[in-house]
């Protein structure tokens, strides 16, 4: 289907993989974290899925769908015999519940926006029905889903976590702990977890797929500080450091070319920027913004994580579909921003506030860019805050300037709409939203609608449509753009498989399913 | 009895015997130095504290080691740190002696208070102090700081709001068992009000244990402020302290050791200072200590 | 004394148990080498009894621990030697020594109190003497502690192995002291002040035991003291000290019928002695003028213990109902076993502790005073505490001490409080260039001085005398009291004087009354109560006190087969009041049962 | 005995009412949204609303807070916002370890503390005695971060001695429970020092040496559980601030302690959490304390509860 497994790997042997923070959940529905959300891919499926390393889509659960002439009704064919860890064969009832349960409001997932496309999401979700209507079971293996206006993204959309299909059963058994409990479909199953130290995923045996996994176990050890874990690398303790290779071991690792051998480097669907935020003066006004955006030595900076990242110069990642190539942004150019801002007849600069979440290297960056603003006259002060004050002083938009980092835009499914409407579009610029430039131009808004509402993602004119939509929204510069950041992993030595399974754009930081151990 | 009783102290007697002692002059000397170091930054240092030298990092973006332009070296964003030290030790020293001064103030205040007075005063005092102590004192840092918008001052208050609580208990103690003291008896014989006892004859008493306290707490301060900087309710960047300044770097203990040596020296050194002196101070300003130097 | 005799012959004859001879010990003070005991020597024989008398900080203790080898760091035997057995002790290095410690030479301390480590019990701290010494099981050494407790007469040993020093009187753990010091048979016992700390009533009973077993072990003793009747009551032979240097030594009757030397005499002439009193020709104050300080059943109770709902349980009847005046120009005495309620009763005259019942100062009633008055009574009423060193801010010279009270009490300029304290210093025999020191270099008798000027500062009716002359040594102790008696007759200041030395209260006071579980039952003028002692309490007390004359016989001492009864009742059952009886012109006896 | 445990557990009980409430308290007016954290970065305004009227965050600040005292008296923490899960289900798997941890910080920082403070008094006024102090003032300044990885760097990786971090045998408490207790033994050894100093003056322990005993056991059997006394007092007000050290020093070690669940929680305005790892803090100083109240007189025994 799409990939072909490595025809060297080996079945067998188990692998440990270290995180800094603990799982929170491995419900579908609710995990949204870096470190679980790898994990929930391994247990669960959705309908829908990536050839492994790409952004590649192919069928999941789905054997095959059908898309309507005007790109309204989805209608999925399941595969047959699919069952879950707990042995039941999967169904289509199963397809409308997981669907229901992850939209309905009691469930509380982050993810539910995703699915407002879907006939009767409104109703759902302001609780006045507790079924999604335009999902139908047809028979056992066929769901017809309506949308209540076209979607491009949609199949993307089903190939989330949060629309993982899960048994009914299993999740009326545990109720909420259901994400300490998980039952689903995927490769592997949880078969121990014991709080705060370690998670072990067992190889599901019955997996629909043939010839995968190739692993018998994972252990996840969490809590796990990332210089240690990359010392208990070093040791040969540890096959795979879920957060990657500390900053402060960097230079280090890749100094020795016997370490720097084991090191993988990818692409990622990042972009790291700082949101200026229209509504407060000086930077409603736009010179300023584009000043700001011309003082950034974006070339320090990714020296400053050392060169772990390629300066960028627009919103969308270069791997992402739709990124405007050849589009130079924003040059650094010290006397034209001075320029800029004489042009707002800010000639003397003024005073603003930059927040940045407090994890290094974050408030370092922060004072870069510190450091750039004061060569054209910005005096600003940094605020330095835990993640949450941040997010709170962005939605409610009291804050000048953000830096993103730390919070940044990892996309959740490689379309380039992924990048406009929660951060860039009007839905977002409310308050509590996360548009934290509190941008909003209703013709861009439009685009990016018209856009969506094509029904092939690919096609070439949507995607010349969203590069537009980008372009339009660079030359009002609210944001600045300032790198695109690399992945950089680090394997054991016995560890096999593509590279590019190590940095794999969606399943991050490794496609479980297909590693291998080479003894 | 032998007659063997010193001449009568002249007055400016305790300053001079303080300075006949070898320890408590280089105590003295490095309180001086940083002290100097800190008031006079703007005009030793040889950066501007914030400058990002384009020279200070290698093209892979490392520190650069002591040496050569950089007397202590390079941050890791090519900062001086000799510069940085100079000024951080501005903050440092707040902290590290007006917070934890502060701190100790209330700590005693309360602490004395409770033990002379005894009574419902005592008892109330005494149970909002247990009441803080169970208190976890960095989740109320964390929230306090958040609460305000965190800057020095806030910071500073933080650390003295925090850390009073200990110093008011051994205070506490201390002050019971004084006043159960006959002289204290004798001294309300006499008709001698309150406050005269508590400020004449009870204060000085627990000069000796404020000092242990109070140079102790110089490093744990400092650090509490780095700690708090670390959870993003500290002191602001690119304000450097020498708490901070260790904590930026401490993941880079191995790669760029004088980031996190250099000033957890200077911290060590400044509490060892005080401590030097104030030990000194104590035996000089101590009667009944004297001649056994 | 059957032993003295035999003991007394010219030192050589036999050889000699314990022989110091030039033992100089010396302290390094600030770079400067000072001796603190200078060419001493002298020998003791085997079953002797020495004592060591002079005067505080003549060398007494520094002596003994030289022995021991248990000087403290800074002091060192310079030249001589303590040869024991022929040994020198001092030149043996710690670990010998530790062997001869407590086997052969043992030692007891002046204090009980805190001689006796408190987390310990007494079993434990028994036995680990004898192991230290003797291989032997746990259970023998617990059954040799129980013998040598037994030895000293301690009741029930068996369950006193396992009480806690605190739990115990005084009397008891001078008592074990003793019985650990002898538990290994030592050939020689170094007790330093052994019974000082002590009623008269537990001191007989500690000498008494003392001399029994010596008697039993042979046992040769080294009593330091500077109590002269401790020394003619139980000494064979005398080594008087002064300044580190021996000035006289002769066998106790020779040394108090004929001194030889001026400091002895001297030293003899200072001692108190009981029916001396009557040879000072002062007239009772008359009955008419109005008492500056009057108690008509005064009550003072503290309460203990705690149940279930943090409520007291028990109440110490510390003073129960006690009715007495002060007259002006009076003494008046206030005597009693220790914990019998005497300084409860002036504390409550000064305000210190809240009281029941009714007193006034100076014609105004204590309870219905306000604050300012509570001040104002301040300036007729002081008080002298019985330790000096404790009594005064360690931290302030003695000069704003002195003047303080004028501070307090917003009298005169700086300059005149400052004149004002000198005059007080001449006064009490200081010279004003002291004012300017801290109380720690003083001697403790000027220190009392000092707390005297204090207390003269504010002009006061009444002085409060409690135990204020108990801690020092006769010498200076007769000084104070001559002090006092000359301010008695220049300023017609009563006092209030409380002692447990009875031979001391009988010198100064012009009426007294007897104390016991806080209620009075003797009362009446010195002639009445000393001359004709009615109660049997007072007649125990007057019995115990030890007489400096070594020739007077004295009858055994009854000791008391009881427990001393404890002033803590349960709430709600108080003890029984006593009645006083008038036995004739004010003299008044209690109940006796 | 009996009705002052019951007056000290019910001053207790009053006490983490009092911690209970100031939390709560801070928590309310702190500038966070822990709504926008459950709803994630793609939520609609409606799924926003439904989470806060769902949660009772929409609700009057006392009402807010009597839910939770009266759930906190029925033994219900809540349930996490972010995991779901109970809350006491999440801290009793973590409070074990958390528990261990302390219990080794104590006894190392009182084993090194204690005898660094011993040897100084005994040499007190000589060079080894300011080493010393030099010593307990290096231990308070050290970085407890910098100090964890140096000892594991050292130990566990160079030679190995000890595992690199992790949780479940005695070797791997050896490293973290060091770490943690090392600043602790620089005040430990400052106040020993102190406190023994003042002992070794007293009359008893002439007495000991007057009986001929050994220096080691006058020191340890007379002059040591004197002078410990007035150190057991700290040990109670210690644990409070070990709560501060544990966060680092389980996140050096990958120890699964309460430390880093607090951690997180706080990150992300997890508030049932953040309130339920500080009763449980709370709660173990104030038992701590108590601790220590009844084992005073164990060893003092003129101290008598009351
Ligand atoms: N450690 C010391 N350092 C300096 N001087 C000391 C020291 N110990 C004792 N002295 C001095 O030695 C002298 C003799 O002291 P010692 O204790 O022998 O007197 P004493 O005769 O036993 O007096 P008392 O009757 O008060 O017990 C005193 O002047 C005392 O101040
Ligand atoms: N604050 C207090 N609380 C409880 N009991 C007390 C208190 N003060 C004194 N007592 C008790 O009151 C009784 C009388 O004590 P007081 O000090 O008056 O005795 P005293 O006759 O002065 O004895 P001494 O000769 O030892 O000084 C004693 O049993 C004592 O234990
Ligand atoms: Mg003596
Ligand atoms: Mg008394």
């Amino acid at each position: 289907q799409g990939y072909t497994p490595d025809p060297n790997a080996k079945t067998g042997g188990a692998i440990t993989i270290t995180y800094k923070d603990d799982v929170a959940t491995l419900d579908p529905a609710i995990g949204y974290d870096w470190q679980n959300w790898s994990m929930i891919k391994s247990l669960f499926d959705g309908l829908m899925d990536y050839v492994p390393g790409t952004t590649e889509l192919r069928p999941g659960l789905a054997e095959s769908y059908e898309i309507s002439e005007d790109g309204t009704v989805f209608t999925f064919t399941l595969r047959a015999g699919v069952k879950f860890h707990n042995g039941r064969e999967m169904t289509a009832e199963d397809v409308k519940y997981s669907l229901d349960r992850v939209t309905t409001p009691e469930t509380q997932s982050p993810g539910a926006g995703f699915f407002a496309s879907i006939a009767g999401f409104d109703a759902i979700s302001a609780g006045e029905a507790d079924t999604l209507s335009g999902v139908e079971v047809i028979d056992p293996l066929t769901v017809k889903i309506s949308l209540s206006r076209p979607d491009a993204t949609f199949l993307h959309v089903m190939a989330l976590n949060f629309a993982s299909i899960v048994p009914k059963e299993a999740v009326d058994e545990h109720g909420t702990d259901f994400g300490k409990h998980p039952v689903g479909t995927g490769a592997f199953k949880l078969d121990e977890w014991t709080i705060g130290q370690r998670l072990v995923f067992a190889k599901n045996e019955d997996f629909w797929r043939e010839g995968v996994p190739y692993l018998d176990a994972l252990t996840f050890e969490v809590g796990q500080e990332p210089i240690v874990a990359l010392l208990r690398l070093q040791q040969g303790e540890v096959d795979v450091p879920g957060d990657g290779i500390p900053p402060a071991k960097f230079q280090e690792v890749m100094g020795d070319p016997a370490q720097a051998a084991r090191v993988v480097e990818g692409g990622q669907l990042h972009t790291g920027y700082i949101t200026l935020n229209v509504g407060i003066e000086p930077l409603d006004q736009l010179p300023v913004r584009e000043a700001i955006n011309m003082a950034i030595n974006k070339t320090r900076i990714t020296q400053i994580i050392n060169g772990r990242a390629v300066p960028a110069t627009q919103p969308l990642p270069p791997s992402m579909p739709g990124y405007t190539e050849g589009y130079e942004g924003f040059s650094f150019d010290i006397e034209a921003a001075k320029a800029k801002l004489a042009e707002a007849g800010l000639a003397d600069g003024f005073t603003t506030e930059l927040y940045v979440m407090n994890t290094d290297p974050n408030p370092r960056i922060a004072q870069a860019i510190q450091q750039d603003l004061k060569a054209i006259g910005v005096d600003v002060e940094i605020r330095s805050l835990a993640q949450a004050n941040v997010i709170e002083a962005g939605g409610a938009g009291a804050a000048p300037m953000i830096w993103s980092g730390g919070m940044a835009w990892i996309a959740d499914f490689p379309d380039p709409s992924n990048f406009y409407g929660p951060i860039l579009g009007c839905a977002g610029a409310g308050e509590g939203g996360w548009n934290w430039s509190k941008f909003c131009d209703e013709n861009i808004d439009a685009m990016a609608i018209e856009a969506d509402s094509m029904t092939d993602p690919s096609a070439p004119e949507r995607l010349e449509m969203w590069s537009e939509t980008y372009m339009k929204v660079m030359e009002q510069a609210p944001w600045v753009p300032v790198f695109n950041e690399q992945r950089y992993t680090m394997k054991s030595e016995r560890m096999g498989g593509d590279d590019a399974l190590y940095v794999d754009p969606v399943s991050i930081p490794v496609n479980y399913d297909y590693v291998y151990v080479t003894e | 009895m032998t007659q063997s009783l010193t001449a009568p102290a002249p007055p400016a007697g305790a300053l001079r015997r303080l300075l006949r002692r070898k320890l408590a002059l280089f105590g003295l000397a490095i309180i001086a130095l940083v002290v100097g170091g800190a008031i006079f930054a703007p005009w030793i240092a040889p950066f501007a504290p914030d400058e990002q030298l384009f020279e200070g990092l290698t093209l892979f973006g490392e520190p650069m080691p002591p040496g050569g332009d950089f007397l202590m070296g390079t941050d890791l964003l090519g900062r001086d740190l000799f510069t940085r030290m100079l000024y951080g030790a501005q903050t440092s020293l707040l902290i590290g002696v007006v917070a934890n001064g502060v701190a100790l103030l209330i700590g005693t205040f309360v602490g004395v208070l409770a033990g002379f007075l005894r009574g419902w005063v005592g008892a109330v005092l005494m149970r909002f102090t247990d009441l803080m102590m169970a208190f976890p004192a960095l989740l109320l840092a964390i929230c306090l700081a958040a609460i305000f918008q965190p800057s020095l001052w806030i910071v500073a208050m933080v650390i003295a709001l925090v850390n009073w609580v200990q110093t008011a208990r051994v205070v506490y103690t201390e002050t019971t068992s004084l006043s159960e003291r006959e002289f204290i008896a004798a001294e309300r014989t006499l008709g001698a009000s309150r406050t005269r006892i508590l400020f004449k004859h009870i204060l000085p008493h627990l000069v000796p244990t404020l000092i242990v306290w109070g140079t102790l707490g110089i490093s744990v301060t400092v650090l509490l402020e780095a700690t708090l900087s670390f959870l993003g309710v500290g002191v602001q960047p690119p304000t450097p302290s020498w708490g901070n300044i260790i904590f930026e770097n401490q993941t880079y203990f191995q790669a760029a050791p004088w980031l996190v040596f250099i000033p957890g020296a200077a911290i060590l050194l400044l509490a060892l200072a005080f401590n030097l002196v104030g030990d000194a101070l104590r035996d000089v300003l101590d009667p009944t200590q004297r001649g056994n130097d | 004394m059957t032993t003295a005799q035999s003991a007394t012959a010219p030192s050589g004859a036999a050889d000699p148990l314990l022989s110091v001879r030039d033992l100089t010990v010396t302290v390094k003070d600030r770079g400067i080498i000072r001796p603190l005991v200078a060419d001493l020597s002298f020998e003791l024989a085997a079953g002797e009894t020495l004592a060591i008398a002079g005067e505080s900080g003549s060398g007494k203790s520094i002596t003994s621990l030289a022995i021991m080898g248990l000087l403290p760091n800074n002091v060192s035997v310079t030249s001589g030697q303590a040869l024991l057995e022929g040994t020198d002790l001092p030149s043996l290095p710690e670990r010998q020594m530790r062997a001869w410690r407590g086997a052969r030479v043992a030692m007891i301390f002046q204090e009980p109190m805190t001689s006796l480590n408190p987390v310990h019990t007494i079993g434990s701290q028994m036995t680990e003497v004898i192991r230290a010494h003797e291989a032997v099981s746990i259970g023998a050494a617990r059954a040799a502690s129980i013998e040598a407790l037994r030895k000293v007469r301690i009741p029930e040993p068996e369950r006193r192995m396992k009480q806690y020093p605190h739990e115990l009187s005084g009397g008891m753990r001078q008592r074990v002291m003793i019985a650990m010091a002898l538990a290994l048979r030592p050939s020689l016992l170094i007790a330093d002040e052994p019974t000082t700390a002590l009623d008269v009533t537990v001191q007989r009973e500690v000498l008494e035991l003392l001399r029994d077993l010596q008697k039993e072990t042979g046992t040769a003793i080294i009593l330091i003291t500077h109590d002269m009747g401790v020394v003619a009551e139980c000494a064979d032979r005398v080594v008087v000290m002064r300044h580190g240097r021996m000035v006289e030594t002769a066998p106790v009757n020779q040394l108090f019928s004929a001194p030889s030397h001026d400091y002895t005499r001297a030293l003899l002439a200072a001692v108190p002695r009981l029916g001396t009193g009557a040879r000072r020709a002062k007239p009772l104050p008359p009955v008419t003028n109005a008492p500056v300080a009057k108690l008509v059943n005064a009550r003072v109770h503290f309460d203990i213990g705690a149940n279930f709902f943090g409520r007291p349980t028990h109440r110490v009847h510390a003073v129960e109902g006690i009715s007495f005046d002060i007259r002006p120009g009076e003494t008046f005495g206030l005597v009693g076993e220790s914990g019998c309620g005497k300084s409860t009763v002036a504390k409550s005259l000064a305000g210190l502790v809240p009281h029941q019942g009714h007193i006034e100062v100076d014609g105004q009633a204590l309870t219905a005073l306000t604050t300012q008055g509570k001040r104002d009574i301040c300036r007729n009423i002081q008080m002298v505490f019985q330790d000096p060193m404790a009594a005064l801010d360690p931290r302030m010279t003695v000069g704003e001490a002195v003047s303080e009270p004028l501070l307090i009490h917003g009298i005169g300029t700086a300059k005149e409080r400052h004149a004002c304290a000198a005059e007080l210093f001449d006064r009490v025999g200081l010279t004003p260039e002291q004012m300017s020191r801290y109380p720690h270099e003083f001697s403790g008798g000027q220190r009392q001085r000092i707390c005297v000027a204090r207390a003269l500062a504010l002009k006061p009716k009444l002085i409060i005398c409690d135990e204020s002359v108990s801690a020092l040594d006769v010498s200076v102790q007769s000084q104070v009291l001559q002090l006092l008696e000359e301010l008695q007759r220049e300023t017609d200041v009563s006092y209030l004087f409380i002692s447990h030395d009875m031979a001391v209260v009988e010198n100064v006071v012009d009426r007294l009354a007897v104390m016991y579980l806080g209620q009075i039952v003797e009362m009446g003028t010195r002639d009445q109560v000393f001359g004709d002692p009615r109660h049997s309490y007072t007649k125990r007390l007057l019995d115990a006190v030890p007489i400096p004359d070594p020739a007077r016989k004295r009858q055994p001492y009854a000791r008391p087969t009881t427990e001393i009864p404890s002033p803590i009742h349960r709430i709600g059952t108080p003890p029984d009041r006593l009645k006083l009886h008038n036995v004739g012109d004010g003299h008044f006896v209690a109940d006796d049962h | 005995m009996a009705g002052y445990l019951f007056r000290r557990l019910f001053q207790s009980a009053l006490i983490l009412l009092g911690v209970s409430f100031i939390t709560f308290v801070l928590l309310y007016v702190l500038p966070a949204d822990p709504v926008r954290q459950i709803a994630g970065r793609s939520a609609t305004a409606q799924t926003v609303e439904n989470i806060r009227q769902q949660l009772g965050l929409d609700q009057p600040f006392l009402v807010q807070y009597w839910r939770y005292v009266s759930g906190l008296v029925q033994g219900d923490m809540g349930r996490s916002y972010l995991q779901k899960t109970e809350v006491s289900t999440l801290i009793a798997a973590r409070l074990p370890a958390s528990l261990l941890l302390m219990a080794g910080g104590i006894a190392c920082e009182l084993v090194i503390g204690l005898t660094l403070g011993v040897i100084a008094a005994v040499f007190r006024g000589r060079p080894l005695d300011q080493g010393l102090m030099v010593t307990s003032f290096v231990a308070v300044s050290a970085p407890q971060f910098v100090v964890g990885l140096l000892l594991l760097y050292v130990f566990a990786v160079q030679l190995g001695w000890f595992p690199i971090g992790g949780y479940g045998t005695a070797a791997h408490l050896v490293l973290p429970a060091v770490t943690l207790g090392i600043m602790g033994s620089g005040w430990y050894s400052r106040m020993m020092r102190s406190s023994m100093v003042e002992v070794l003056r007293q009359d008893y322990i002439r007495t000991a040496r007057a009986k001929g005993l050994t220096r080691a056991r006058i020191l340890l059997h007379h002059a040591l559980p004197n002078a410990i006394l007035p150190i057991i007092a700290m040990i109670g007000i210690d644990i409070g601030i070990f709560m501060g050290g544990i966060v680092v020093v389980e996140s050096v070690f990958g120890w699964p302690g309460i430390g880093q669940l607090a951690w997180q929680a706080i990150q992300r305005v997890d508030i049932p959490i953040i309130m339920g790892v500080t009763m449980v803090s709370a709660t173990a100083i104030v038992l701590g304390n108590l601790l220590a109240d009844l084992v005073t007189p164990m060893i003092d025994p003129r101290i008598k509860l009351r």
